[in-house]
This record gives structure tokens, C-alpha cells and sequence, in this order.
């Protein structure tokens, strides 16, 4: 690339056109008032020659906007440093080779879908014997005992399992977002281990259409996986940072 | 069958036949069973209401007949003889007895006769209640006139019942049919029904009977407004299944989502307490004029729609079935499919028309419930619109009922107030410009679409007779649905079963059935 | 409405959640650092918890993101003043009425899509017999002699008619705007008359799809028209505003 | 005629002969004329370019034998004999004459004959390359591989052609198989082509031939990179239509936007002149296996697409006429129509997939080119980017040729880079997943879509028995396209139309006619 990496901005037809469409509801009855208060917001953001292309009256005193507008600000794409999940990504041949050459037994993992939570496809996915998209779950995985406890776990439920398994590695889904409830949810669990002293004893990892590997290491897991996340790529990692712990490697 | 389809008449025969037997077998089975539910909706029915400590009067008196062991006579029994002895209301009685006042076990029994009477006309004042809201319904109808079909059914789930109650009003300013509020993870497992206005759910609204008559009357304010009847509707579903369809039929709700199976398939409740619960609820919600909404569409959120195509059909003859032996009518069985084939396929479309087009040709007098896109959304809200679009072509395509409104957002969040109007936009357009589509629209005569549909139609027919060989409870245990496994003794909720004694009476199911004119059940009058 | 509006905030489904939804496109090649990219951004406009729910690689080096996020910004609604069209608005009798009463001639009107603009439906709308929307154009106007040049008319030229018609009001339409090219266009315009000494001799008025009232204003017009404008809109305003001008009123 | 609408036969055939005869008539009028512009081409293909003073030399040279009074005889008479004369290339020998160091008239002509063979021996140097490109387009569609139909058709409008370049490549890769250049507004009315690579367009891009070989070296480079030849579009319109057409031709254009009409109705250009410039245009784009794009579709732009829907079949026909007698054949006739129907109208729909269905019958060999919606798009990027799968739906039902992409942004802006790849994916998507509906999908026999088309059929021959009896001369006078009314002698650019001399000579127009083995015009050689 012959740009400026270090100031990037939107980008419509004219390299720093600063093209961004915008669309958002406010609670102000429709009219050109709440017209005026769609771009004076949109001024806020930072964003210049704000257009209203739409208005919509959603009654009870609220407009929905549709807006574009040319945003002044710039990224500096050269400071930017995305923490990733650190591990080679193996195949599941290579992963059962790993484990049985370095743990020389086999590793005990357990999924659940826990609180409220019922979506279990997604911890399926990496769990299932049939698998996702191509790739087998865990439970296919000679040199795994996995177990998925379902949906609807309660945390403290999911520890006495943890404990009865002697698990190595949980495995925690969290599909429902509103009002934050898997930031509850996943805090509580971590609570709950370091009040009962065993956090270290497991390796902790969430996963969900909203984690990500950042969202996890703040709320105290060892690793989030989001969208998209196949089997290999969650067990290369559990794998290698448990042999990494271990010292065995 | 004369249909665009060319389906074979007697496969069509042939599955409803079987699935009446399949249906009839677990009749028999559940006839001689009641639930905690069934006995607190019994309460409910009899105008017990309110909380103690937290805890709703219908719970804590139906455990304490379940402690004392004598719930298997039916709860009415015992309510009614305190009627008797004391003179009070059921609400007085509840109240004494959860302040341990008054001890229902411990009154004296003096003649069966006067408890019977006693009971009955509770029974009639409540369905006479019933029937009012029923009658309410028909006249505002008559009065603001209704929605076109399909109906446009919108959801709201913000978890607050007052910022429901604004999403809600736009939504039926915008052209909303159906509002139906959806409740909050989790209250399905819950073994009783929380209480009052509720402000705290996490992925919809905590169904409460306060929340029904809040929400209801707002949808009759604006109804109102916009001169059009917007229907209530919410979940008959979960362990506490039967309640709800009283709370409903009292606050005149108009559609419910109640399936015979979605319980013990999606929240692995036990399946001998999902069945029983749901005869009676469906009495109640035939009797309210209520529209049932059934489940087949989640089978599609874990099976692929293609492959298990023929799972939701025979599923749909299945709760067909169910709802015949409850006396509910076929204008109310709003049956449900789904959207759910991956956009990617080639000809998909083509599969999903003759699926739909084949729901309709075989239950013709049914409010057909369309579910739409969910699994396949992604967060290209753009792509997903179009999504939506097709569902809603082949909608007005193939002359569906009730059309559960696609958003853009539903891979991110619950509706966002312009998520729905768009999404209503959306339906709109296309079935005012596609309105006379299906009238003008032959298939090839043994082309993919009509070869698709017989082929479904085929599997069904061996699915279902796989199951009434096996029994239905049987199957259930081998997976049959939506690639789910359930024991009949495993899940929640089996201890709220209980064997019915010789004596049990239940005057609401009794009079349920008078008033339909179906036969009676065993030795209950 | 019970809020408060001085603390205008966007609305999903819960009062001042701040939802808003925006697209836009960077310069940066699709992966991990581009999406960090994209949040950061958004973080500059103000906009807290970004959610990145769809990218897409479009090649050639460039991204696209569909982002949700939450709004810091506020508005306040009671200072909100917009500047409209001051003139009450007349039917197409009350407006031939009104020129019959206070002119007693009939006013002579230029239209034209100026510059090498050929969008001449919006101009049409306004001027044409037939009109738009129900409402008939100002050719129809018996007490109006309208003029429409059509299409692609240059700035000299349209002067050059309008000293010929000895016009009242010339209507300028405008709807390329593509690299502002209206705004270079309708400054002409104003340039040119005022070089000639001829600016305040007509009434001189804007429209398009992307003119607005303020717009037209700042440059150096007397009103304009944006979408959906009705001819008795405009000639509600001509008709009074020519009036109070000449003191008829 | 088999197909789905039960169009009547006789009604087609008598639509097809009066369009011949309407375009028979305009050919004997057009054959003894030429206009600047041709003789421009001419001393093009005879390889002049560049600029002198920022004036092309065609132009310079063509003015010189205009003022000389000489142009009547050709402009290739008096280029040829110099040729001779001089021994220098032609492109010398413009260079010479612009800078005044030589006279094209004032050269002695001592034998015609050996002027007539010099000029046909460059002509067959020419046209040998223009079929050179041909054959290596249809070698690298052998190598690389084509998209399916319908082609999926991408604007890029920046006006930059630098610019033009990133979004034609983004686009490429998304999908897009034919990229089209949009041209700056004002440069039809241009009586000249600029030079060179420009930067500066409003709404499109300045079509140069610079601006051709940037792009189609770009197209080549992604093509291969993709896998697929993608195709290069530009505008042959205008005062300079069949310049554009002999520089495409040069730079292997695959695809150019030539009309009949339009320059007429829509850009005010004298009828003569754009009726004259049309033939031989599109005899250059025939011979460079240019499929041409005419523009019916505007006519819905400015008239209702309800009723208006016979005038652009009648239009059709007409340009089909004209094409023929051009040698253009059947597959080389992208004929245009257009998805504009409101789409707030009850069954809108139906009309469209009748009138699209009633196109693909008629022109069975043409790859219809379909246009999306576009006046009746708003601000509503959501709407309409449903309204846009509406149009691909209708498409891939019907079984258009080339699908100019729509774009939910139609009402604010030319694309931008993400705009393109939304459309993109909405195309596929519907494609593939309705892949083959067109053949399982039949018409409720005399239903509302059938009456639609044949409706539209009997309005159509109306229409051109109308505008025969009274030639297309005067129905372009009283406005039957488009509602627009032009006369014969208004309009831009009559003053470029000129009477062929007895001894007319265009080596390049008998040369084609000979390749094509058209009848010869004339005494033209
Ligand atoms: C299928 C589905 C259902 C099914 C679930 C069936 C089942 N057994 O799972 C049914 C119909 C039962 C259902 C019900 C509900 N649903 Co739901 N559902 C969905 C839907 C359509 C798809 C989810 C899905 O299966 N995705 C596919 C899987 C493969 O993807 P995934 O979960 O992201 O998993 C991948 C990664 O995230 C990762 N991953 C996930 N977990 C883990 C764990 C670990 C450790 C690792 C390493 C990786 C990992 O790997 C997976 C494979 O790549 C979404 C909408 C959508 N299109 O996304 C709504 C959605 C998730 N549901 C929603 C809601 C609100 C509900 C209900 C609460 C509604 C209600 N009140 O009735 C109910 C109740 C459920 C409950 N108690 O939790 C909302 C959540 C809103 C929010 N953000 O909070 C959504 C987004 C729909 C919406 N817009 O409203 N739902
Ligand atoms: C129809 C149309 C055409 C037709 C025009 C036919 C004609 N005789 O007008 C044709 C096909 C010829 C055409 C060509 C082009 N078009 Co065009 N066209 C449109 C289209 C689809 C609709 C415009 C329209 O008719 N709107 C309906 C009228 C009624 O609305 P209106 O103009 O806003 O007018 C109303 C008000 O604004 C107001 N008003 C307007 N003028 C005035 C004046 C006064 C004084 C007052 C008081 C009020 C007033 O009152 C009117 C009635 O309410 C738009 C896209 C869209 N959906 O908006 C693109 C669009 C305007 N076109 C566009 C372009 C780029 C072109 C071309 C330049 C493309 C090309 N290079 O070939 C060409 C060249 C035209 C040229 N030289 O100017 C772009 C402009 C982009 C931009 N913002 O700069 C658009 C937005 C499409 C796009 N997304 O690319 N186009
Ligand atoms: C029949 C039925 N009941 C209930 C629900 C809701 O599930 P929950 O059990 O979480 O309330 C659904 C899901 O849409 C359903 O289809
Ligand atoms: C046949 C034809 N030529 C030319 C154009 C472009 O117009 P302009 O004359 O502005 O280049 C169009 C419009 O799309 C068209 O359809």
C-alpha cells in the first residue's frame, strides 16, 4: 500500500472521503427539529456534511434516521497490537499426537452452556462428534475425554462436575448478551473458582458470538473464541498452554 | 387433494390417521395423570392469585396438598370443601392457608354432592369469564376491523414490560398484527409464575398476569388509535404451561406459542409432565379462542431444514393431533414452519416453496405460523433484509397465516425500535406488490418443486408411522425430533406428576369438555 | 413527553442505550488489525462498546464493517432552532387569488436544471401542467407565465432569458452533486448576478434532492426546496415574499 | 410461440415487420447522408489520434474539408489521396495539417483508383485488428472462463479513472463480470472526445481512449487473477457515438450503451444526426463483437412504467430493426427494459415479471439487458435494498441476460466501493438460490400476468403502425417515446449532418458491409 498508514479514514469513492452511513432512532417526535438533532449528533461524533437520507416517524414520539457523513477522524494503523490467542494451530492428528507424547494419559475436558443460556449449538460445535463446518468436536478426539453438560448449567453445578471429572479444561458458552447477563455470568463463575481457591487448577476458556479473546483475558480467562471457532483451533490451544504450564514442553 | 402440488391424497390420509393413533396412545396415558401445574392452574381458575413471601398462593397451597398426599384427588376437591365449610372465597381460603390458618386437609368432608355443586358454579362463573373476553375479542374485532393476512407478528423482548409497551405501540403504528412479548430466558424452568409488573429479563419479559393486563391494554389503546384489533400474545409453554393458559384466557391474550413437544425437546422437561400439561392448556386456549402457535420451527435451529424437512411436517400432524383431543378447532392451530434453509443452496427457494405451499395444501384451514430466518443471519444486516425479503415472498406466495416478522438484527440483538419497522416495511411491500402472486402461479407439473414436496410428504409418512409403532414416548427417546434425546423419566419436572386417584376431579376439564361436547375422562364427572 | 430533552441520546430499546449502527469502508487489508482498526475509530467518534458484527474483504486492500456501538453524545432539544420558509402555505386558488389581488399582473417564472445537470424531473414536478403528487405545476397557474428551459442550461444563458422574460423568479434545479458539483454551479449563478448588478432584480430560488432551506441561504439564494417539495409550496412563498418585498403587503 | 404467456404469434410477427419497415424508411433517408462525427471515425480508424491544442486532430481535420466545402466526397477521399501523395501515415499526415505544413485539398489527385486501394488496404489493416481483438476476447473467455447469465453488470462512477480502477478491481472480485465506466455528465453534448487519462468527471468518468486501455489492462490483470474474462463497458452515445465506437473497438470493449433514441429524446440531439451516427456506430460495434445496450429503460424514468410498458417494447423492436440493418445480429443486442414500476403498487410484481417474461420470449437470442430500480428508490437504503432483490428475483425467473446490479445508495450517490459488493451478494445470493425457478414456474393460464403481456403486445403493435403510417420522424415530433417531443431540424448537432456527393466514399463502411455481406449503399465502393 502507498497510503499513509498512520492516518486511515473511511473510504467511499475518493481515498479520505471519510464515507460513513449512520443509522439510529431518537426519542423525539418527527419533524425537522429532530432532523436538525440527528446531524447536531452526528457534528458530535466528529463527522462533517452529515445528510439525512431517511426519516422515519416510529410514533410514541420517536424518528428513526438514516444518515451519511464524512468522518474527520483518523486511525493510526501503524500503533495498532491485536492480542491473539498465542499457539500453532494443529490438526486434530497432530493434536492427539501432543497429547499422547507429552500428557503420555488423556485430557479431560467439559463444555457447558451456562446460567440461563440454552443455545447449545455453539458449544456443540466444538464438542459434538459430528462437529461443525468440517472439522470433528472434541468427543471424536481419541485423547480427549470430553463431556457436555448442555445447557442451562449453573455455575456452581459446572464446578462440582469440574471437580468430580478432575477436569483439566472448561469449556464455558455464552450465547444471550442483553443487558450484559454473559459478562455476569462468566464474572460469576471466575468469582466463584477463586473464592473456593481453584482457579488455578483449571484452564478457563469462554467462547460465544460475542467474545473475543481480549473480552476474555480482562474478565479473568485464560482465552475467548469467537465466532466461527472450529474444534482444532480451541484444543491446539488448550493442548499447548497446558503442556506450557506443566512444563512439558 | 386438487392443490398445485400434485400431492398424493391418501400419503396425506395416511399420516393424519397415524398420528391420531400416535396421539390417542398418549391420551390414554396422560388421562390418568395430573400435574402440580394442572392443580395450581385449577387454583388460578378459581381466582386464586397474588404471593407470599414471594411465592405464588397456587404453589404453596398445591405443595401442601402434595405434602399432605392427597393432591392426587385433584386440588379442586380440596378448595372446594373449604368453600363449603367456610363460607369464604377461594382467595380468603389461599390466603388462611398460606398464614396457616386454616388447614385444607384438616376440614371435615361432609357430602361430595355440595362440593361438586360448589365447584361447578365456580367453574361457570370463570368460563363464563372466559368466554366474555372471547366475545370482547370478536366484538372489537367487529368493531376496528383486523390486520390482513398473513398477519404481521412482531416481537418485543427488551426485558422491561414499559419499554415493551413503547416498542410495542410503534410496532402497531407501524402495522403490526401480532404483538408478542418474549419472555425472559430461563422462566421456563421456572416451576411457578412470577408475580406483578416486571422490569428485569434478560432476552424477553417475565410472563406475569400483571405484565398480560399491562400490555393488553396498551395494544387496546392503540388498537384504538390505528382502528385495527393488534392481538397479545406470549408463551403457554415451559412447567408452568396450564397456568399461563389461564392467565392468558383471563386477560384475553389472543395467540399463545404451545407445543406438545417443544418442552422436552428445547428445555428438557420431562415428558410425560409437557404432555399431560399441555392437554389441558390446550383446552383452555380452545376455550379462550386463543391461537396456538406450535414449535416446529426450532427443530430447524438444530437440524438442517433440508434434511429434517419431513421431522417438522410429521410433527405438525403430530400436534394436529393433540389439539383435535383438546377440543381446539383447526382455525386455531396456527402450526408452525420456518425460513430456515441455508441461503447458500442452490434452488433452496425452490425447496422452501414447495414446503410451505405443502403446509397449506394439507392443513388448509389452519393460520399457518411462518418462522423466519434465524439460524442463517448473519451480522450482514443488508444480506439478512434480503433474507427476510424471501421469506416473505414465498409467504404471500404459498397464502401463510401468521408471518412472525424477520429482523435484520437477529444475529445481534433483540428488535431494536426501527429494526421492526423495517422489517414491517419489508413484509409490506411485498405482499402488497406480490399480493395475487400465488393465484397467478402454477408449478411444473413433476418438476423439483412438486417431486420435493411428495418426497417430504413420503418421509413423513414412515416417520410417522415409525413412532406409532414404537410409541410416541419411545421415539422421543431415540431422537426422532430435531436431533434431541430425552428419557421418560429424565428432564424436569417429573415429580409434579401424579398418578390421578379414582376420585380426582378437575371441574375445569370436566366443564372444558361439556362445553366442547367431547367425552369425559374416566370417572371425572 | 416526560424526558429529558436537553439530553437527547439514541434509542434501541432502552432509554439512552445510545445505539447506533454505522457501515463504512478503511483502506486496510480484511483481518484482526483492520477490525481494532475499525473499533478504535469508532471509539473516536465518541461511540463506546463497538461491535464489529460483519466484515467483509473487498480486495484491492480494503475492508468493509457493519458496526454496532453505543452513543456518548447528547443533544440538547431545547435550543434546537431551524430555519425555515417563512410564508403560510396557499392552495393553487388562493395563490392565483393572491397575485390577481396585490400584483395585478401576472408573475413571470424561469425554471431551468442548470450546468450540465439533465435531471429534469424535479424541475418538471414543480413547473409542469401536469404536476407532481396531485398538484398541478405552475404552468397551470392562470396568473403565473412559467417558463421551463429544461435541461442543461448554462448560468449566462438562464441570465440571458430571464432579462428577456423580464422575470420575477428564476427556479434553479440541481441534482448532480458529486464532488459538490451544485454548490459550484448555484455560487455561479449568484456570482455571475451579482457581477451584473442583477441579483436583487429576481427572486432567486434552489432545489433538489440534497438542497435544504439553510443551504440555499449560506448560498446567497433567497429559499430552497428539497425533496418532495409541491409547486403550491413554492409559490406560496414567491408570491408573498415578491409581495412584501414590493411593499404590496 | 410456445412459452409461458400464450402470446399470440401473428401479433409478434406483425410487431417485427412494422418495426422493419419503420427502420427501412429511416435507412433510405440516413444512406445519403454522413455526418462530422462519422468522418472523424473514419480518419480514427484510419489511426489518427492526439490532441493539438487540446483539440483532437480528427476534429481539427474534419473541420479543415467542412470549411473547404469538401466533406460531402468523405473525409477518407481527401486523408487516402494525401496518403498517396505524401507516402506519410495518416497520423503524419493529420499532424502536418494541423500545423499548417500541408493542405489536404490542396494536393493534387491524379488516380482514384490508387486512392480507393491505399484506402482499403488500411481499411483491412484496421478492421483486421479490430477482428484480432475479437478473436482474443473469445480466447481468453476459452482460457479464463465467463461468469453465468446473467452477467452481473457494475457501474464505477468516480469520475477519476484512477479511482475508477480500485472500485472496478474490488468489484471484479466480488463477482462482477462486466464493469461499466460511467461517463461525466455533459460529455454527450461534447462534439468532440477528450484525451487522454482524466480525473476529473462529475458523476462519471470522461470516456477517452486513454481512459479504455487504463481500464481494460486493469479488467485483463483482474480477470486472470480471478479467473474469469471480465468485461469492459463504456457509453457509444452522444455527438461522438460512433467515434466511441471505433475506440472501443481499438481497446476491446466488450459491451457499449448504444441507442437509437436516446441521444434524441434524452440529450436533445437532432434526430438526423444521432439516426445517422447510430448505423454506422453500430456496424463498428457489431464487427467488434460488442454487445450493445439500448435504453428503453430511460423511458420509465421520466413516463409511468405501467403505462409506458408498450413504448418500450415497440422500442424494442425498433432498435432490433435498426441493428439488423447494421448487422448486428440477435446475440449482440443487449435490449434494454427496466424494473421501475412503483413499488407501492397492489400485484406490481405480477406486471413486471410479465413484462420481463414477454421480452425474453420475443428476443429469445438477445441477452436482455435488465435494469434495476431507480426512480422509485429513496433514502431508505433498507427498502431498497429489497426492492433491488425484487428486480433479481424477476431476473433469474425470467431469464434476463445482463443484470445491471442495483444499488440501495441509487438515490444518493454513484456506488461506493461496499455499496457494489452488497449488491453483489444480494444478486448471488437470490441466483443461486432461485437457480431454477424459471423453469419450474408456470402462468395461471389468461391470469393476470398473461392478460398483462398480451396487453402490453396489442399496445405495442398499435404503436408502431401508428409511428410507421406516420414515420419516425414525425412521431419523435409529437412525443411518443418517452413523452418527450423533438423536431426534425432542433436539437444539438444538425449542423454536423451532410449530404453525401454522388462520389461519397467510406472505405470502412463498404469494407464492414462486404465482411458482413450487407447490400453495398450507393455508389459507395
Ligand atoms: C438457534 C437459536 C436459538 C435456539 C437454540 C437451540 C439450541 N439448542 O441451541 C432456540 C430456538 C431454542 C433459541 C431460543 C432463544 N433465543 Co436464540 N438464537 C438462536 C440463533 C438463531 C442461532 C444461534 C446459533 O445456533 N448459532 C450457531 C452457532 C454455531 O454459533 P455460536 O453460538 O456463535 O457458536 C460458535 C462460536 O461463538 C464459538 N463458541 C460458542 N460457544 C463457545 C464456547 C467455547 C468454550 C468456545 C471455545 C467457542 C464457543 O464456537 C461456535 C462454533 O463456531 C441466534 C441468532 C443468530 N442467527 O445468531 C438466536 C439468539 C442467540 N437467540 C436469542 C434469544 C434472545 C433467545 C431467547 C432468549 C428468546 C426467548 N426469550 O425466547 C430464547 C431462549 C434461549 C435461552 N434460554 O437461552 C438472541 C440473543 C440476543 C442477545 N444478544 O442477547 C439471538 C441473537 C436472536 C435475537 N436477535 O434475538 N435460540
Ligand atoms: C431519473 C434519473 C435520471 C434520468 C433523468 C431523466 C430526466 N429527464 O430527468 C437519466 C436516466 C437521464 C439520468 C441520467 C444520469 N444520472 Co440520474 N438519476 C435519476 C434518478 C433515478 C431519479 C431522479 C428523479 O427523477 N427524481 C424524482 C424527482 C421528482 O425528485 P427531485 O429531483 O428530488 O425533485 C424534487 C425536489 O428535489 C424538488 N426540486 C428539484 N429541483 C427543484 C428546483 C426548484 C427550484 C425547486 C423549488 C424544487 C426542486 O422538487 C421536486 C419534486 O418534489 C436518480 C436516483 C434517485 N432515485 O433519486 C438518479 C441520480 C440523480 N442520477 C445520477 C447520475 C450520476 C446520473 C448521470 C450523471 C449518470 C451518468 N454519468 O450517466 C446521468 C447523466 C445526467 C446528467 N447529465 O445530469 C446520480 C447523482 C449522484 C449525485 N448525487 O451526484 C443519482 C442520484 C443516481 C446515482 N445514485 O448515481 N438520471
Ligand atoms: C412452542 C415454544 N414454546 C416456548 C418457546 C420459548 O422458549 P422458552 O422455553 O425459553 O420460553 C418457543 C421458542 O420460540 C416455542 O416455540
Ligand atoms: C443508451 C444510453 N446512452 C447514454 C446514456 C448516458 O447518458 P449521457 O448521454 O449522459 O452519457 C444512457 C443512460 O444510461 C443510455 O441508456
Amino acid at each position: 500500500m502507498s497510503r499513509d498508514c498512520s492516518k486511515i479514514r473511511p473510504y467511499g469513492d475518493t481515498l479520505d472521503d471519510g464515507a460513513v452511513q449512520l443509522s439510529f432512532s431518537l426519542p423525539l417526535p418527527y419533524g425537522e427539529e429532530a432532523r436538525e438533532a440527528a446531524k447536531q449528533l452526528v457534528g458530535k461524533m466528529g463527522l462533517v456534511e452529515p445528510l439525512v437520507y431517511h426519516m422515519k416517524d416510529l410514533g410514541e414520539g420517536y424518528t428513526y434516521f438514516i444518515l451519511y457523513a464524512s468522518c474527520t477522524h483518523t486511525v493510526d494503523f501503524t500503533k495498532i497490537h491485536v492480542p491473539k490467542v498465542e499457539s500453532s494451530k494443529l490438526s486434530f492428528e497432530e493434536i492427539n499426537d501432543f497429547i499422547r507424547t507429552h500428557f503420555k494419559r488423556k485430557l479431560v475436558v467439559l463444555g457447558a452452556c451456562t446460567g440461563t443460556d440454552a443455545h447449545t449449538v455453539g458449544i456443540d460445535a466444538i464438542m459434538n462428534m459430528k462437529g461443525y463446518h468440517g472439522e470433528y468436536g472434541l468427543e471424536r478426539y481419541p485423547e480427549i475425554d470430553a463431556y457436555n453438560l448442555g445447557s442451562q448449567i449453573e455455575n456452581e453445578d459446572l464446578i462440582e462436575k469440574a471437580m468430580e471429572y478432575d477436569a483439566d479444561v472448561l469449556l464455558v458458552s455464552q450465547v444471550v448478551t442483553q443487558k450484559e447477563v454473559h459478562v455476569t455470568n462468566l464474572t460469576e463463575l471466575v468469582e466463584l473458582l477463586e473464592a473456593e481457591g481453584l482457579r488455578d487448577r483449571f484452564l478457563l476458556i469462554c467462547g460465544g458470538p460475542r467474545i473475543h479473546h481480549e473480552l476474555a483475558l480482562e474478565l479473568g480467562y485464560d482465552a475467548g473464541f469467537g465466532s466461527g471457532t472450529l474444534a482444532p483451533e480451541v484444543a491446539s490451544y488448550f493442548t499447548q498452554e497446558l503442556a506450557r504450564r506443566q512444563g512439558l514442553v | 387433494m386438487s392443490g398445485k402440488l400434485n400431492l398424493d391424497p391418501y400419503l396425506v390420509k395416511e399420516a393424519r390417521t397415524t398420528a391420531q393413533e400416535i396421539a390417542k396412545q398418549v391420551d390414554q396415558y396422560i388421562s390418568t395423570r395430573t400435574t402440580v401445574a394442572i392443580e395450581r392452574t385449577v387454583l388460578r381458575l378459581f381466582g386464586i392469585d397474588g404471593i407470599h413471601h414471594s411465592v405464588p398462593l397456587p404453589n404453596l397451597v398445591v405443595d401442601g396438598l402434595m405434602e399432605a398426599g392427597v393432591l392426587d384427588r385433584g386440588a379442586a376437591f380440596w378448595l372446594c370443601n373449604a368453600v363449603v365449610q367456610t363460607g369464604k372465597s377461594p382467595q380468603v381460603i389461599a390466603e388462611l392457608v398460606v398464614n396457616e390458618e386454616l388447614s385444607l386437609t384438616e376440614l371435615a368432608v361432609t357430602s361430595e354432592e355440595v362440593i361438586y355443586k360448589a365447584g361447578e358454579r365456580l367453574q361457570d362463573e370463570m368460563l363464563d369469564k372466559i368466554k366474555a373476553n372471547r366475545n370482547q375479542r370478536e366484538a372489537m374485532i367487529g368493531e376496528l376491523g383486523e390486520g390482513r393476512r398473513p398477519y404481521l407478528y412482531l416481537i418485543v423482548a427488551t426485558g422491561d414490560i414499559y419499554e415493551d409497551v413503547t416498542q410495542a405501540k410503534s410496532a402497531a403504528r407501524q402495522g403490526a398484527d401480532i404483538i408478542a412479548v418474549i419472555r425472559s430466558t430461563g422462566q421456563s424452568l421456572l416451576d411457578y409464575v412470577p408475580y406483578g409488573a416486571t422490569q428485569e429479563g434478560y432476552g424477553g419479559t417475565f410472563a406475569t398476569q400483571e405484565n398480560f393486563r399491562i400490555m393488553r391494554k396498551a395494544l387496546d389503546e392503540v388498537g384504538r388509535e390505528v382502528g385495527r384489533y393488534i392481538r397479545l400474545c406470549n408463551y403457554c409453554s415451559g412447567l408452568c404451561m396450564p397456568e399461563i393458559a389461564a392467565m392468558g384466557a383471563m386477560e384475553r391474550l389472543d395467540v399463545m406459542l404451545n407445543d406438545a413437544l417443544y418442552g422436552i425437546l428445547f428445555r428438557d422437561i420431562n415428558m410425560q409432565r409437557t404432555l399431560i400439561d399441555q392437554a389441558f392448556s390446550r383446552m383452555i386456549n380452545s376455550y379462550a379462542g386463543i391461537i396456538i402457535n406450535t414449535g416446529e420451527d426450532n427443530y430447524l435451529t438444530t437440524a438442517d431444514a433440508v434434511d429434517a424437512a419431513h421431522t417438522v411436517l410429521a410433527s405438525q400432524f403430530i400436534n394436529e393431533q393433540f389439539a383435535l383431543l383438546a377440543g381446539l378447532p383447526e382455525t386455531q392451530m396456527g402450526l408452525g414452519h420456518a425460513f430456515e434453509i441455508n441461503p447458500e443452496l442452490e434452488d433452496g427457494l425452490l425447496l422452501e416453496i414447495a414446503q410451505a405451499q405443502m403446509a397449506r395444501e394439507i392443513f388448509p384451514d389452519a393460520p399457518l405460523k411462518y418462522m423466519p430466518p434465524t439460524k442463517h443471519m448473519t451480522g450482514n444486516i443488508f444480506r439478512g433484509h434480503v433474507q427476510d425479503a424471501m421469506f416473505n415472498l414465498v409467504s404471500i406466495l404459498t397464502g401463510q397465516g401468521i408471518q412472525l416478522l424477520g429482523m435484520m438484527t437477529e444475529a445481534m440483538h433483540t428488535p431494536h425500535i426501527h429494526d421492526r419497522q423495517l422489517s414491517i416495511e419489508n413484509a409490506q411491500y411485498i405482499f402488497q406488490n406480490a399480493r395475487h402472486l400465488g393465484e397467478e402461479i402454477l408449478f411444473q407439473p413433476d418438476g423439483r418443486i412438486q417431486r420435493r414436496a411428495n418426497l417430504v410428504l413420503r418421509k413423513a409418512v414412515l416417520l410417522l408411522k415409525e413412532v406409532k409403532q414404537k410409541s410416541l414416548f419411545s421415539a422421543l427417546e431415540e431422537g426422532v425430533f430435531a436431533d434431541v434425546k430425552r428419557s421418560i423419566t429424565g428432564g424436569k419436572g417429573l415429580t409434579g406428576v401424579i398418578i390421578r386417584s379414582a376420585d380426582y376431579w378437575n371441574p375445569f376439564e370436566s366443564g372444558l369438555r361439556e362445553r366442547f361436547a367431547l367425552p369425559l375422562r374416566g370417572k371425572n364427572r
